[in-house]
């Protein structure tokens, strides 16, 4: 004890940027997702399977294909991202990386925000780049196959972060898969009739601006609600454990 | 002003109001109800339109409108729950829950009754179903998520979450439900916007919809006490009450 | 009174069936929510009364452990 | 210089209609180790989840440098290292990787330090091996390692001792130490014997530990 230098506080500056934090959490869950491909691998096989469903359940018909190709797209893209979210956050409240988010001095919905654009990123995004494929498989005009991208890259981001409201809710419960679905489903459904009908009325030839401009609003206001009420959820989940 | 509301929020004092409220609430309600209902069923002229089925109306509405406005008053508490922290609040929510359902679910029924011989089908996808229906939804959701949660606090913070984002898309949700109608529904099937409501139609159904009102304030005192007997089970008011009771 | 006879207020025209369905179900499940949220606090106040009668409530402290194997008699 | 940095009053904290603790009041002063105390499901764990801010069903209050901590999150939660019994380690990711994450949203801190921390801990050739094939050990020696660079001044540690050999377990009691005698305030729970100067204690299960 000959020399005594004594631990202060710790300077504001020596901290870290909220930017810079989001980037880090982004980085973080990317990084981990790419180590495991086959989780990022199984919503996509299920999105394409479930669209095949479809023409052998009902009926393979060009004229039906047709006219329900954008809703049997839609709703197998909501589908796969309600399957993926699970994942959200369940790895990280288990290996114990979710505490050490929520201790971080940063404001807490923003690193939220951080995890539910790194999901869409890897789940919503693949799904938009995969949809032109199989709307030409359920022989959906060119036209249609584009407005219904539009409406999936407008659509899907608001699916992961009303999504993240819910796994955030369901955190360590038992069977919070389906609860999962079942608190979710009905929040998703303005964002599914307004995908859908949007494509229906491209097809109609009917213009579609204002329809994509309310779904432009829809995900802003996700975007500035739904990390408050999952960053929310998660303090109660993990305050639980 | 905070001292009240601080009272309002003992369990114990709730309790003694609700047990001196909850005969007025069941009888004055049961009356009004029969009342509504008798005036309705037998008296009330018939609709020149619908004919007798239109009397389905002093039951759907009142409970229509109960279960719509039951899903915001369950919002209320949920924030009050989230800000103050208020016990009784998430105690309501949770009594509340299972007869809001019931209440949407009398509603969907009667309507797709009424429906088969106005429309001449039990089930149309119209807005106004849809959108019940998708309310039916949203209150099993905060019922099984406060049925998964075993810790009292927890679950009555993640339910209040819950109940708050639904009422921030139930506007959202009526909306694009009732856009989506016209875009595949020609308004054909459209219930008839009576102008005018005489006189004889519009006073049953008040009397009605008030009396389902006071009822469900009664089942609401009942269902939040033992609520609260069970949660207060150790306090010592709740160890006398019980014990009074039983002799 | 709107209906000439008991008989014509039941049938309603041919809407009886739909309007009295639709009355017997409201009935039926307000009653049954009533009746049975009045037996849930009628159970939930046996119970504690069974509980606070029965003082003997297990000590929640834990108890000691001592890891002593159990053998199971040999007969 | 001795103001406290965090302190308890009246603490209490009920679960599944259990009181695990009731009236419990310490301070945590600079330059202090506390170590709490109880046996099994007596609520350490609660305690010091509690005093990190990640358990708020409590009633009393905490006090961040004798004020009210809910108003100082940001602050306090910069001044604070806690290490749980899930240590926050993804298996998939490597010790540096998973170092580097942890680190990127506290402070700043180059590579070679990370590494030279990482070798502090006895995982030195192990920096770049996926942490799912270390052992539970070597996993709990990544998030140690934050102990050898951080510089929070209060750090609150669930089980730290948890699957550490006894050399490790020598060398981290004497970083604990050195850190005290620097002015650090250091909350620990732990099963091993643990003998420190100037140690205090708090103890729970005591009498009040139930509420009937």
């Amino acid at each position: 004890m000959a020399t005594e230098p004594v631990i202060g506080l710790r300077s504001p500056d020596l901290s870290v940027g909220t930017v810079t934090a989001m980037k880090a959490v982004f980085v973080r869950d990317l990084k981990t997702a790419f180590r495991q491909p086959q989780d990022l691998l199984n919503p996509l096989l299920f999105f394409v399977m479930v669209v095949t469903l479809f023409p052998l359940g009902v009926s393979p018909e060009v004229s039906f294909l047709q006219q329900a190709g954008s809703g049997i797209l839609w709703v197998a893209a909501l589908l796969s991202v309600l399957l993926s979210l699970d994942h959200l956050y369940r790895h990280d409240f288990d290996d114990g990386t979710l505490e050490q988010l929520v201790l971080q001095p940063q404001p807490l919905f923003l690193l939220v925000l951080a995890k539910s654009l790194a999901h869409w990123v890897l789940t919503g995004l693949p799904l938009v780049l995969l949809t032109p494929v199989l709307g030409i498989m359920v022989h959906m005009e060119g036209n249609s196959v584009v407005v219904l991208c539009l409406t999936l890259l407008i659509g899907t981001p608001v699916l992961s972060l009303i999504g993240s409201i819910g796994a955030a809710l369901t955190l360590g419960l038992r069977s919070a898969g389906v609860l999962l679905s079942l608190l979710i489903i009905p929040l998703y459904i303005p964002v599914l009739i307004f995908g859908t009908g949007t494509v229906t009325a491209a097809a109609e030839g009917a213009p579609v601006e204002a329809q994509l401009a309310l779904m432009g609003a829809f995900l802003v206001l996700a975007l500035t609600l739904a990390p408050f009420a999952s960053a929310a959820a998660l303090r109660i989940s993990l305050s639980n454990s | 002003m905070w001292q009240i509301f601080h009272k309002l929020g003992s369990p114990k004092w709730f309790f003694g109001i609700a047990s001196k409220l909850m005969p007025w609430l069941l009888w004055v309600g049961a009356a009004m109800l029969v009342a509504g209902i008798v005036w309705g069923l037998g008296f009330a002229p018939k609709d020149y339109l619908q004919g007798n089925s239109y009397r389905i109306i002093f039951i759907h509405v009142p409970a229509a409108f109960l279960a719509q406005s039951v899903y915001i008053m369950m919002a209320v508490a949920g924030l009050v729950t989230l800000v103050w922290r208020m016990k009784l609040a998430d105690v309501f929510v949770r009594a509340v829950a299972p007869v809001g359902a019931i209440l949407t679910f009398l509603a969907l029924f009667t309507g797709a009754v009424w429906g088969k011989p106005t429309w001449g089908t039990w089930w149309i996808w119209d807005a106004r179903l849809t959108s019940m229906l998708i309310l039916l939804f949203l209150y099993f959701g905060v019922m099984a998520l406060g049925a998964a949660i075993s810790d009292e606090k927890s679950s009555a913070r993640a339910v209040a979450v819950l109940v708050l984002v639904g009422v921030v898309n139930i506007p959202i949700i009526k909306y694009s439900v009732e856009w989506w109608n016209t875009l595949h529904q020609p308004a054909t099937f459209k219930l008839t916007e009576k102008p005018s409501m005489p006189a004889e139609m519009w006073v049953p159904l008040l009397l009605s919809v008030l009396g389902l009102y006071l009822i469900f304030g009664w089942l609401a005192c009942l269902r939040m006490q033992t609520e609260i007997l069970v949660r207060e089970g150790r306090t010592r008011w709740v160890k006398e009450l019980v014990q009074a009771r039983g002799n | 009174m709107a209906f000439d006879s008991l008989g014509a207020f039941i049938a309603m025209e041919g809407h009886g069936p739909y309007v009295w369905t639709c009355y017997f179900v409201f009935f039926l499940l307000m009653g049954a929510i009533s009746l049975w949220s009045l037996r849930q606090r009628r159970f939930v106040i046996e119970q504690q009364r069974r509980r606070t009668g029965s003082r003997a409530m297990p000590d929640n402290s834990p108890a000691g452990a001592n890891f002593t194997r159990i053998e199971p008699s040999q007969d | 210089m001795s103001e406290p940095l965090l302190q308890a009053v009246n603490l209490e904290c009920e679960r599944d209609d259990r009181v695990l603790f009731r009236g419990l009041s310490f301070s945590i002063l600079p330059g202090t180790l506390i170590r709490v105390e109880g046996p099994n499901g007596s609520g350490k764990t609660t305690l010091l989840r509690i005093l990190a801010g990640l358990n708020d069903s409590y009633s009393g209050d905490l006090l961040w440098r004798g004020k009210n901590r809910h108003g100082f999150r940001e602050e306090f939660l910069r001044n604070m290292l806690y290490l749980g019994h899930r240590p926050g380690i993804k298996p998939l990711l490597t010790p540096m990787e998973n170092l580097r994450a942890l680190m990127d949203g506290r402070r700043p801190v180059p590579d070679k330090i990370l590494w030279q921390a990482l070798e502090g801990t006895g995982l030195g050739g192990f920096q770049t091996v996926p942490c799912r094939n270390l052992s539970a050990g070597q996993q709990r020696r990544v998030a140690l390692a934050r102990l050898l660079i951080a510089d929070e001044p209060l750090w609150i540690l669930d089980e730290v001792f948890t699957a550490i050999d006894i050399q490790g377990v020598g060398a981290l009691e004497r970083l604990l130490v050195e850190r005290v005698e620097n002015g650090g305030a250091i909350v620990v729970t732990t099963h091993h014997d643990l003998r420190l100067p100037s140690m205090q204690r708090v103890t729970l299960g005591g009498g009040d530990g139930h509420g009937y």
